[in-house]
């Protein structure tokens, strides 16, 4: 806080240092970043000594600038750390101990300790309070068993943001605690969990009796969804600013690119005409899109956040699915082949492949854009409740404890 | 391109919607759209004298305030939500842009400054039986006889021409398009109000038969200016669906609250809950339609503008009547009434779907712009 | 029972003796159909005595087609007294008294009386059993208030099926009881009700002390709900059996019809294209809706009723709003003129109009077809409740005496 | 015409289901999926000889049991419901409606009673490289040579062509369309298998230069034949897609009956168990659909079959494919995983709505028909 007075200038030049004294074309990754971090140049709006220099957010964006016209190399925070970064750094931030933010931050940024989230279970999807994953206190230790699913990362990270119930007899969302859980300890056991694309984004993570120190939980003991809130939200403006930033671009420019390379006779000129119109229609959809998320983020920068974040999620899953789909009439009878074949591999990023087979590929998975992040149902539900103001419906699993509340198997 | 509204914006919707909860309430607009003029002279005095909006668009050296795009789709978006009955889209749109986009130095000093204090009523006639909202369709015929003109030729969904002084007439003359000024009341003019589906927003049929009339749009051919004056109203006429829209999707939800079956809101189930989280989504990208095309016309009247125009008409059209249906749908029997207010916003969203082309028609035109 | 062993040339039979008793195109419609009541010929598979012969009503229609073979006039039930005969006839003779019976079914199928239904209350619309005109007893005579609102024909009916709450201290399904209303009695107010067309198709009727006589309850005193099934139960078979019965028959051979006779150069050859498109999907539904009533009349009549009826009133009510949209998207710019502009009357059967001013009417009128007789929201759960055996919504109106239910006011 | 089973198809349609849940488990077609052959030569063996439905539509004089496209349609639905994997629409429909329309009476003796024993394995290739299922785009070329004839070109999508002992190629002769008969492994044929979204249903590209063949099609052109053919194919398929549709809507509504969340099943969410309702409606008329195509094939192959056709594969197509997706999300994260058969189906039904045309072309055709 008390640097607010730093200005644009002032902090170019902080970054003209660092580049003196390291430079990312010269070093290796987590070098560069560690002194990236030492200078608080990895997240400005953080405190100092933690990476930050206490001042807007906004401010970043003059970082990356400046790094971006005297380096070659770039890095991405999303590629090295996405979850650490997006969500793990902010949680430790504002619930952890002064031991984990001392020890964990700089790891993350310079992304020698990978992190995943620990919240979903199969029982517990929709309604992630609900979850069945007990966490007993015995002396200085906490045992944890129960089973998590859609975990991405699992399989490389060191640490994992878990939440578990550590009281079944009160009301759920009151008997939750979130811990810090080290994904090297005996009893973690990560599966690949592999989806409609044959690849394996995510992973299953199997927790039997594993032990976690007392002094690993973040936030006080029933306070965990509390502290999940906090990673919960910064997942929501992550998705929620997605789509194409400029007129024609990201999806709807890929559409529009497969359209233009149709082969001549493919269609008949009535087909033609109908295909044109969908696509049409597409693209003022994806225009609506990308503005109704510019103008949420003028609105935030405004302090007058309005419905139009939330609304970008569902709609951007629900006009992905479609556009997708007719991708695939375009492709015609092509789209029966999917070239090379289903693969077993664990994406990290696409690789280049023919325009045709990522039209496939994102066909099939935008199936998941529905679900993912709150289904497109549960979305109906916070726009309706939250935005519009329309009561909830009657809840049988609110005032009672968890044990209580019937559930799946 | 940012879409960004000033403070004087705020300013300017807020005082046009306090004006307008006082001056256009439900009992007003069923009143007027039973009258045969279809709008109250005291209210439209008003908006000059008091709010100083007729005159919107137009430059201050013709007596205007000298804004433009924005302001207008500001002051159309609250319109659209109280269904206000009056010819301003006639005027202070249609005949405004028209004047100032096609018409000479000496129409504009006589008319605008008539159009800004509210003497002076005027509209334009463009579309002929076919409806096609398509200059190339316009077969009205001009001819010149000495330094006057005469024109024959019937113009179809006059907006507002039951009660215009001055109607502006597209009509094809021997070395092209022109627009034309032709009196209401002159020699060879009939105007006769339609019965419209949508009671609040008069139309009327023109014929002419050898009425004089004086050409304003100067020597050269006017179709691409009549062109940017369509695109500019369906611009125009799509902030007003976003008004329509947004006060389809406050009845829906204000009634969801309030309305209890089986012994709670009917808002708390999924099936209301999720029509009207649609409803928001719908009316949202909407907005964001209309608001892109307001600012892009302010910017200039290039590609971006058309393509934005195409956009808006094409989306706030099928916004518009999915909310004005669902709305009905969802206050259930007595959305279907005459009495509840939802058949007039269902009516309105229909016709307006219409006015300056169907979505089809801008989608279609949209893909050309884009090469598709 | 007797007499089921009536052979169709026996039925023919007495449709001839009846005809040389009164024939339809001499005498006056009471006449001829007191006559043919009296022969048993009203509705067959009434008992005797009753205007039936206790057979099959399958066999209705031999006396339909032997009459349509020696007269002119031909008499429509439906036209004649839709409620009376449809809902209230059925009603009459499995829950009435015998002095109902026998004074009131007669004049039901001659049209004398003319019947109505008071179920609709405006503030119960999909919770009908929600109802509160309060029916309290004093003495011999109950004493009837409040309003009730979508009564058809209610300006020109003898008798009204009242359903009213006699009991609100009992949950709300235990506490109606179902009364037989003269139309005439002081107290009763009708008034027309307006809808989005400008006609009064129904009526707001106000009852204010309206005195009953004790025994003109229909089922005892708190089974009003059971006797009002039998009601309702006529009623979505008369809706749920609508639709075309031939191909492009119907809603879709007019909308067939209007495109036929569109004019030259009204669209552009895209447009023609994109309209086709839609048309033809349409007139797939139309058929779809067509066959799936004919599949559930075969399964009714074969005594395996499965879900086509069901799903019949559904998918006709989305399928009509949006066949009489695409009828004005073929009209373009015509459909904002509504000649010859709203009238205030009061239907009874549509009179000749321009084709096109039918299906501007048609257009306004389908808003409703998802609303009356069930919205598409209480069929659909209908549909996934007692077809698909999906699990109600926990409720709160069921087990609480009714009085202590909130409700609009 | 009425669609009315009798006691016998009810028969039918239970012997064909008891024996696929033995047979055609979701074990059987994970299997078979990843197999190179995709099918079980035991299981099809035993269509053949405890069921007798390889031959279902092969007339008695040639072997097989002398029914029509009604019993087609119930096996075919049955098959849909469990995704069974193996040649049956390529040899039983596919190729013996083609012997049984074009062949002539030699090639019917010849192949028809090996189809019906299940010997030999036939299929049809039709489709060329741009996918259209039309026979005016057909370029494989046919050559005569004395006697003997000689095809070149490639055809594409050939379904089971990886099996098939005999592929029936529709070619073009100097006088018109022409059907011929070629075996998989003769001189000059490459039969390669494609890498199929749908891994339940295998695709080959067939590649013929100079592959001697025989002409069974007579000397009169073909292409009728060949369009009544593909008109019956869609006809069949679409009645496969019920099966799919109906088995999407079941796994649905058992989930969300058993499915706990927020402390009840999610069925009982109006979000849920609209989305059934629906599914129930689409699966409804798709059901209309395809048995009033089977009917109309069993009665006739004039205009009203026709157009039955069209209208089936036109809308089972997009049933099938809304029940697919409604199935993944309302299965939610587990729909999404390659150990839930939901994706199974989804692949299967967007591969189906594009075999044998897809939905916007069926409903062109249809409006042709219809003279719209």
């Amino acid at each position: 806080m008390a640097k607010a007075e730093i200005s644009e200038q002032d902090l170019r030049a902080r970054v003209q240092k660092l580049l003196e004294e390291a430079h990312p074309d010269n070093v290796d990754q987590f070098t560069f970043r560690g002194k990236q971090y030492d200078h608080g140049l990895a997240w400005v709006h953080f405190p100092e000594g933690y990476g930050g220099l206490g001042i807007s957010p906004g401010m970043q964006a003059v970082v990356t600038d400046e790094l971006s016209r005297h380096c070659k190399t770039m890095y991405d925070d999303m590629a090295i750390n996405a979850i650490g970064i997006g969500m793990g750094a902010p949680t430790v931030l504002t619930h952890g101990t002064d031991w984990m933010r001392d020890n964990l931050l700089r790891r993350i940024f310079t992304g020698e300790d990978i992190w995943c989230q620990l919240f979903s279970e199969p029982s517990a999807g929709s309604d992630v309070a609900g979850l069945a994953t007990r966490a007993a206190r015995t002396g200085d230790y906490w045992t944890v068993s129960g089973q998590k699913v859609w975990t991405s990362l699992a399989h490389v990270s060191s640490w994992g943001m878990l939440l578990a119930r550590s009281n079944p007899d009160v009301p759920k969302h009151l008997g939750m605690s979130y811990f810090l859980l080290d994904m090297h300890s005996p009893g973690v056991e990560v599966r690949p969990l592999h989806q409609i694309t044959g690849e394996a984004e995510f992973n299953e993570v199997f927790l039997t009796d594993v032990k976690i120190p007392a002094d690993r939980i973040m936030g006080r003991e029933g306070e965990g969804w509390k502290v999940a809130i906090t990673t919960l939200m910064n997942e929501r403006t992550a998705i929620g600013g997605a789509g194409s930033t400029r007129p024609g671009g990201g999806a709807i420019g890929a559409l529009i690119h497969l359209w233009q390379s149709r082969e001549k006779g493919q269609f008949s000129p009535e087909m033609e005409i109908l295909l044109r119109d969908r696509i049409s229609k597409l693209y003022i959809e994806s225009e609506m899109l990308r503005i109704t998320s510019q103008r949420a983020r003028a609105a935030r920068k405004a302090g007058n956040p309005g419905p139009e974040g939330s609304v970008a999620k569902l709609a951007q899953a629900e006009l992905n699915k479609r556009l997708w789909e007719c991708a695939m009439d375009i492709l015609g009878a092509d789209s029966l082949v999917y070239e090379p074949g289903y693969t077993r591999r664990r994406p990290t990023s696409r690789t280049r492949e023919s325009r045709n087979a990522l039209a496939k590929y994102q066909f099939l998975r935008a199936r998941a854009n529905s679900i993912e992040g709150g289904t497109s149902e549960v979305m109906r539900n916070i726009l309706g409740e939250r935005v519009l103001g329309l009561p909830g419906e009657p809840r049988g699993d609110k005032d009672v404890p968890w044990k209580n509340i019937p559930r799946s198997a | 391109m940012e879409i960004a509204f000033t403070h004087e914006h705020e300013e300017l919707r807020q005082t046009v919607r306090r004006f307008l909860e006082r001056e256009a309430t439900e009992a007003m607009v069923r009143h007027l759209m039973e009258s045969q003029k279809g709008y109250e002279p005291r209210t439209w005095e008003r908006l000059a004298s008091e709010l100083s909006i007729l005159g919107l668009a137009i430059p201050e050296q013709f007596g205007g305030a000298g804004f433009g795009a924005v302001e207008l789709a500001i002051v159309l978006e609250e319109m659209g939500r109280v269904l206000f009955c009056g010819p301003y889209f006639a005027s202070a749109v249609l005949a405004v842009s028209s004047l100032m986009h096609l018409g000479d130095d000496s129409a504009k000093a006589r008319i605008l400054p008539h159009l800004a204090s509210g003497k002076t009523i005027c509209t334009l006639a463009l579309v002929e039986h076919n409806g096609r909202w398509d200059v190339g369709s316009i077969a009205m015929k001009a001819t010149q006889d000495g330094n006057a003109w005469r024109l024959d030729g019937a113009k179809d969904y006059v907006i507002d021409g039951q009660v215009a002084d001055i109607i502006l007439v597209a009509a094809k003359a021997a070395n092209g398009l022109g627009l034309f000024e032709v009196e209401r009341t002159a020699n060879g003019s009939r105007c006769e109000p339609l019965p419209t589906l949508d009671l609040t927003r008069k139309l009327s049929k023109l014929t002419l038969s050898g009425t004089p009339a004086r050409i304003i749009s100067g020597s050269g051919d006017a179709a691409r200016g009549l062109e940017y004056v369509l695109a500019f109203a369906a611009a125009m006429l799509a902030a007003e669906q976003v008004g329509g829209a947004q006060r389809c999707l406050e009845m829906s939800t204000e009634y969801a609250k309030t309305r209890l079956q089986f012994g709670r809101p009917i808002g708390s189930f999924q099936a209301i809950k999720h029509k009207c989280a649609d409803m928001l989504v719908e009316t949202e990208f909407a907005r964001s339609a209309a608001y892109n095309a307001a600012f892009a016309a302010s910017a200039g009247d290039g590609k971006e503008f058309i393509e934005a125009a195409h956009a808006a008409k094409a989306y706030c059209s099928e916004a518009f009547f999915h909310a004005a249906a669902e709305n009905i749908q969802i206050h259930g029997g007595m959305g279907f009434t005459w009495e509840h207010p939802a058949h007039l916003y269902f009516k309105r969203a229909r016709s307006s779907s219409i006015l300056f082309g169907d979505p089809l028609e801008h989608r279609q035109k949209l893909a050309s712009q884009l090469g598709l």
